[in-house]
């Protein structure tokens, strides 16, 4: 099995840690993975984005234009990356903010409130975590307590407390995604 | 005597809602809106007409983004 | 007992770095490998194991400093990109020149000038012909994963101390910024100044008292005298061609053709291959992993069975040029690059192979 | 529809009183929400707008966040390697004696890999005008520690704080350059409120004024957020200057007309 | 009319600078150059033409400089010797990647690092592959008289404005220092600020009332124009092979073996070729004039020739690769060569010759 | 055979009261006759053996006149690209802070090229001495002008003189350092007559005690005669030094124990 | 014809200037000339030598180890370049400050006692044109009007009223050499 | 009372001859010798006996070529 993951969004809405959470579940069921962040002033104020990959063999390139998912958090990054889905794979967006929504039909469309569901939970930091949820409903790839130990291994300790909160957060993920 | 009026232009396209104008400003003329512009920002609007094109609003944005006018009415 | 992580290849580096008790770090930020100075001055260093770590004013500074810790015994290590290590050309030169054992990372980004902060693979020239003046050649490793960027780290000192020779890791933005599963070794405990006098007589740590005074320099106005130097590093240099030549190779045994890539473009080259072959073109790769000493022998070798040979790199074309040297005219050998920061895909490769070598 | 409080009646051009000035581009400004930049580039811009100067003036950006500064004035512009823009407006200056040539630097550029360019333009006397961004960090990069970092303040690179005792104290490059015979104008600005923008600007107008009588440097520090890099608000930014930036860079005029200022 | 002098390679260059019209000169003093500037000092080009000279506090800044001067199209050099070379790397890449014309004179001294004040030809990688970062050529012209020190000057700014480039003079310390006659161009009036705008529309010299301004960046943040920047750079590099390959033979026609060495090795070999022949060896010598664009096809016709062909070089063997390049294997190459500021005799060239191509 | 005064009968050990050092080597320095370097190598060299710091002190050699002082003293050196002197005191400071580090370095080392060098280290208050031998000249390299260069004072690439219009003012760099909160010693001293050098060699040992304390940067200048590049007799170029060179950069001691002396 | 010397001697001797002025006479008869300095430190009030060819066609190396004629002018460049002339060729030594006489049987020697004479004349400075007038009159390889000549190029104008005193010395030299 | 007499010994062929011994004795006991060294130079030399062993010469001598006995007589 080989899943090839882009996230796209904005600077603040922790699309560089869903990726590492990602990545580290996908390392606590003894996965190669590879986590590829776009980098430098592009990410300033802009957008920012992250290639995930997880495979069960060792990853050749961690650069790819053509993707299983593209979870899509901005319409900067629908413009851009809507069209870098694989035929027949998925692209999961939050309509939140989105001008154009996406029109192909080669490919499975999928809509998660997450901004919107945060707020109501109170915490607008819980966003990627429900974004998250939403993708493992449609991808299944790793599994629910290895998410867990993924945030385990991901937070520092400090932050370990919030744990039940994000795992709920991705609970609620899972419940609210809709197909379009 | 004539009072003195103003009113101010925002770009809201390339307001980043930094709020620097707001607290700049003298009449408290200027908030933030709910809604986000195309780069996600949360854009400068005006919350009343008390405007007095004093330009402080302006004269701190650091996009540049309002054009200001002044008035005797 | 080793450590299992998910870093980036910068981290890695760092840390790896800290665990072989490497005694100095001195460095300049820079797209894309601030995050190793990041990482160190995060890590508390100091407390960890006593190490020095300083966010020097330049390049050219951090560099010299370099020089002043290696000229000392002490394991040293200075990393940049592109920009950042052209400004440290001459340092480099001086270290090459003076025999001083040092440790440099160059996390490449794409030129000439300040180009772009994508990654790229268009120093290869600049630091495995001697982009600084005179002759001279550092060993130059080249990463292809984020636990390579740990692994050299250690490899680089033992290179480095074993022919008292600055060693480059040629990395890229690609290697540097990903994150992926690294294996750590434990960490190794630094030598105490004791171990660094008895290890590195040639070293600077004050005059013994029963010995001649050490000198450190790279200069010598007689010039039969620096003949006799450079003579010297030439047979150094020859002596790493016979012992130090690394390399990967992935279904060569009976491939037609061949491809030559290093550093990430390697990694793109072995899904290529998997894409070829189930096209069915028997395609092979060897990755260099010491890109000077280069491993001339074996592509010399492999030249005798396949009928072609493509050179991929992230760059215009320069890895090439030493493939051809090593094949000697035998068989084709052509070269596909993508640069300006983009980096290629595996199809793209293919296609590259089938176009350039297959129906060329 | 919600209340506009637009009063399209006054929207007049006379009654303009402040709109964009046409020496800058109308390229969207790459910087952060609320960052000095901006606010340091339109004035400039308005100078040189102001002094009708547009077609004689060449300018040098820097490497650091203002590295695209070429984008945003509508001049010829040059961009220089880090650090180095005094050393090509030395050049420029020297070859067109009559053009105004200015660089626009921050910190990271001018107090560290740039200081011997920095210190010889201006021990020279090189009859430009240097505009030094002081944020105290370098913003382009990522907020690593700036030589201009204050004592105790976190950074990328110094996450627990700058420690003076291993990293050294701040530089103060403007006092450095004041004492230097080839500076002619040496002062320390702001632009985080109205009042101070107004004075900053004056200052940038008597140095590019200054260029004319070919006395030496003009060199004015701009005090500025990084709000990013600071990890703040843009507002909160600006608070925190004030109350820690400010003490330490102190605000005024240092040299005038050659003379330090007492 | 031209002048008859006798002068230094150094002040042959430094005089034909002014005479070629040249707007500035910025160095910094190192042997075995520093003639230059001292002569333009001595000069006085600011009555004689115009003409600019400052001394840089280093030569970063120097390079730099260059770069802010050509930038305004204004047509300006900088000089130096082998370590302050490697210091302008960045620097070199910048201009490059930026387009600009300007010219550098490299007077090379043996290394690395501090290593010797006398002649070598140790720079070649340096200069022809590219020292500094980023996938750049300079255009590298090989002078091997006092009177090519003076010619090159005008040649260099030509061919540098022709294809927006830097021009790298590619001496040593044998050519700088040595006085022969050299004969003068008359001077060239310096381009008024008219020309300088009309001739070059793309610099910065103040933006035009009715066209758009002028950026001279070599940044870009989108990958794929700098791609297609890079491209173009490429296409530009390929043009030159094309059109600015220069070189000069001797006795090659009926020669069984040849001879390839530049700049002061080059006359060294004409003796030996003289040598040689006289004791019935049939050689002769290629000259490449320019190291990049490389003679190689004329190489590759002798090739075709010969039996073998011997690279002399002041170096452990660095020019020795592209000949062998250009050979692809269908004769013998080797590398004699004498370093670390030794220059070689004719009869060490001869015996070379002997043992290494017709005896090996 | 003519008279040689010699009094053997008093060349006894207990009547010793002065003889070469033995932290100098037997080698024949290279320096012209006259030159102030040698005088300047024996003073550091006889502070280094008075203080019994032979086996604990790493010196470093610039680019410059002296760069062959790894020749001359004898103790462990290194030889530093031209003007980075003090990076790699920096470092050899920092991994052995028990060892004694100097740099010794010239004008145009110190001032020129390694401007960012010499103003970082100061700044960072490294705890290393720095010699630096005020020349006002490139003696090495043939009698170029300097950043220290006098008005109006020739050299091979100001043969008319310096013009400070066009090549600046000579820089002071020592005022420079001093006004760095990382320098705790900044003096000038001179070692043309048998008093100056009496003087400067205990500004030499202060400056090396200094280096126990952790205090920060120690930096003695030492102005001296380059009468090869000065084109004057030895004797002549000191006259000339007391009567050019000192009036400009006058001896004393700029700052003692981290303060400024007034 | 082509005539390969070394000059050697200490910096102040007017070595240099000897070999300019050689080889601004051969320009003068239309010869291809070379002058080869060494240079750098190893000058600083040590020794300076400088390789002078004459020829009549184009020079190749200016850096020789063998030479037609030496000509000597202190203990150090004797120890150097004795055995460096060609057997055949010519020695010519100024004995002033020599401790090892020259001793080579395969070359011809000659002194000439130019300190000396220019002492006697009373200008140190016409040393080395004594040099060279004895060399001449060894090697007449330039006419003397050339020699003339050459000075006059090779001096500034302010320095050319000291011409006839320079051609004078010339004659001194041609005088005054000695076979050893 | 005793006098304090002093002598001095030059290595003559380290010293350059360079005379800054010589401005430096107050007993003006050094000249410089006719006759060169090895390298050229005209050494110094003694030209009286009146040499109190005060050490000027040897303290400005910039090649360390002096040394110095001084006694009580
Ligand atoms: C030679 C070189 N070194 C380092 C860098 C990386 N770099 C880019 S910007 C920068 C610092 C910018 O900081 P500053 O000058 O303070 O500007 P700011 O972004 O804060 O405005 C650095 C280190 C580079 N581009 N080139
Ligand atoms: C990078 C580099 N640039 C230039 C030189 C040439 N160089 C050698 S010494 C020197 C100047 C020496 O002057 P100073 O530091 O004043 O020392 P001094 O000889 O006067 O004691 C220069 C420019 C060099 N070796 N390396
Ligand atoms: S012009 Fe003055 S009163 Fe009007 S909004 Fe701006 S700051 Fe407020
Ligand atoms: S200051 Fe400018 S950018 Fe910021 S919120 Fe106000 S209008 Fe928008
Ligand atoms: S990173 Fe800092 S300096 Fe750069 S644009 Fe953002 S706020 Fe401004
Ligand atoms: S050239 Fe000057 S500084 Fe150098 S040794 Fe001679 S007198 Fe001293
Ligand atoms: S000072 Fe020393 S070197 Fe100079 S003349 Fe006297 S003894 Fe000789
Ligand atoms: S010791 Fe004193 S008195 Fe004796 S020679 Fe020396 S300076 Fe003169
Ligand atoms: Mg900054
Ligand atoms: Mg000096």
């Amino acid at each position: 099995m080989t899943e090839e993951i882009i996230i796209a969004g904005f600077g603040g809405q922790g699309v560089l840690s869903m990726g590492k959470i990602l990545a580290y579940s996908g390392i606590m069921q003894d996965q190669e993975v590879a986590w590829m962040p776009s980098y430098g002033p592009e990410m300033r104020g802009g957008t920012a984005n992250v290639t995930v990959i997880l495979s069960d063999e060792r990853i050749s390139s961690p650069i790819l234009n053509q993707f299983d998912t593209a979870i899509i958090l901005n319409q900067q990054s629908m413009d851009k990356f809507e069209k870098a889905v694989k035929p027949g794979g998925i692209l999961l967006y939050d309509p939140n903010g989105i001008t154009r929504h996406p029109s192909r039909t080669d490919i499975s469309i999928y809509r998660v409130q997450a901004a919107e569901a945060a707020t109501a939970m109170g915490s607008a930091k819980t966003f990627n975590m429900i974004v998250l949820g939403a993708f493992l409903k449609l991808k299944p790839i790793v599994k629910m307590e290895n998410v867990e130990k993924g945030l385990t291994k991901s937070l520092p300790a400090r932050h370990h407390k919030s744990i039940p909160m994000n795992m709920e957060a991705v609970a609620k993920g899972l419940e609210i995604v809709e197909k379009v | 005597m004539a009072k003195i009026t103003g009113d101010i232009v925002i770009d809201i396209e390339k307001c980043k809602g930094c709020e620097v104008c707001n607290t700049a400003c003298p009449q408290e003329v200027i908030g933030m809106s709910k809604e986000v512009n195309s780069k996600g920002y949360n854009y400068a609007i005006k919350v009343n007409g008390n405007c007095v094109g004093c330009a402080n609003c302006a004269v701190v944005c650091p996009d540049g983004v309002i054009t200001v006018y002044r008035a005797k009415v | 007992m080793k450590e299992l992580k998910l870093m980036k290849g910068n981290e890695a580096f760092a840390e790896a770095v800290i665990r072989a008790g490497v005694d100095g770090y001195f460095g300049y930020p820079i797209t894309p490998q601030s995050e190793v100075l990041e990482y160190l001055m995060a890590q508390k260093p100091y407390e960890r194991t006593g190490m020095v770590v300083l966010q020097a004013e330049s390049e050219v500074a951090a560099i010299n400093m370099v020089y002043g810790g290696a000229a000392c015994g002490k394991k040293v290590v200075t990393s940049s990109s592109s920009p950042g290590i052209s400004l440290k050309q001459e340092g480099i030169s001086y270290i090459a020149g003076a025999e001083l054992p040092a440790l440099i990372l160059n996390v490449v980004r794409g030129g000439p000038g300040l180009g772009t902060i994508q990654p790229s693979q268009s120093d290869y020239f600049q630091s495995t012909k001697g982009g600084g003046h005179g002759d001279y050649r550092l060993i130059v490793l080249a990463p292809a994963s984020v636990q390579e960027m740990a692994d050299f780290a250690g490899l680089g000192f033992d290179l480095a101390f074993k022919y008292r020779t600055p060693v480059l890791i040629l990395s890229d933005g690609v290697i540097g910024q990903m994150m992926e599963k690294v294996e750590l070794n434990p960490q190794v405990k630094r030598r105490s100044d004791e171990e660094v006098a008895a290890e590195c007589p040639w070293a600077t740590t004050g005059r013994p008292k029963n010995g001649p005074r050490r000198i450190i320099t790279s200069l010598e106005l007689d010039s039969a005298k620096q003949e006799i130097h450079n003579m010297k590093l030439q047979a150094k240099y020859k002596e790493m061609q016979e012992n130090e030549v690394r390399f990967e190779t992935f279904d060569t045994e009976d491939a037609d053709y061949l491809l030559v890539a290093y550093g990430s473009s390697a990694r793109i080259c072995q899904k290529a291959v998997q894409i070829a072959r189930k096209k069915g073109i028997k395609v092979g790769l060897l990755r260099p992993i010491t890109l000077f000493p280069y491993p001339t022998e074996a592509i010399s070798k492999l030249a005798s069975q396949v009928k072609g040979i493509l050179s991929v790199e992230m760059s215009a074309g320069q890895m090439v040029e030493d493939v051809r040297l090593a094949v000697n005219g035998r068989v084709k050998v052509e070269h596909f690059g993508r640069y300006g920061g983009i980096v290629p895909t595996p199809d793209e490769v293919v296609k590259a192979l089938e176009t350039k070598i297959i129906g060329g | 529809m919600t209340e506009t409080f637009d009063k399209p009646e006054i929207r007049t051009p006379e009654n303009l009183v402040y709109s964009k000035t046409k020496v800058l581009t109308d390229n969207v400004l790459s910087y952060c929400p609320g960052c000095g930049h901006g606010t340091a580039h339109r004035l400039v811009a308005e100078v040189i707008d102001e002094m009708g100067i547009q077609n004689d003036t060449i300018g040098v950006a820097p490497v650091g966040c203002s590295v695209l500064a070429y984008n945003f004035f509508d001049i010829d512009m040059q961009q220089a390697a880090h650090g180095r823009a005094p050393a090509l407006a030395t050049a420029i200056k020297r070859l067109y004696p009559g053009k105004f040539v200015f660089t626009y630097q921050g910190d990271g550029d001018l107090a560290a890999i740039g200081t011997a360019e920095t210190i010889h333009a201006c021990n020279r006397g090189e009859n430009i005008v240097i505009i030094f961004i002081n944020n105290g960090i370098y913003g382009m990069t990522g907020g690593q520690m700036a030589p201009t970092t204050l004592p105790g303040m976190p950074t990328s690179t110094s996450p627990y704080g700058r420690d003076t005792h291993i990293m050294g104290n701040p530089l103060k490059m403007t006092e450095i350059v004041a004492t230097l015979p080839g500076t002619y104008m040496v002062t320390r600005q702001a632009v985080h409120t109205p009042a101070a923008v107004r004075k900053a600007k004056k200052a940038i107008r008597m140095a590019f004024e200054n260029q004319k009588l070919d006395k030496g440097v003009s060199f004015v520090e701009i005090v500025s957020n990084c709000n990013s890099g600071w990890k703040l608000s843009p507002v909160k930014a600006n608070e925190w200057m004030v109350n820690n930036m400010f003490p330490f860079y102190q605000l005024g005029d240092i040299k005038m007309n050659g003379e330090l200022v007492k």
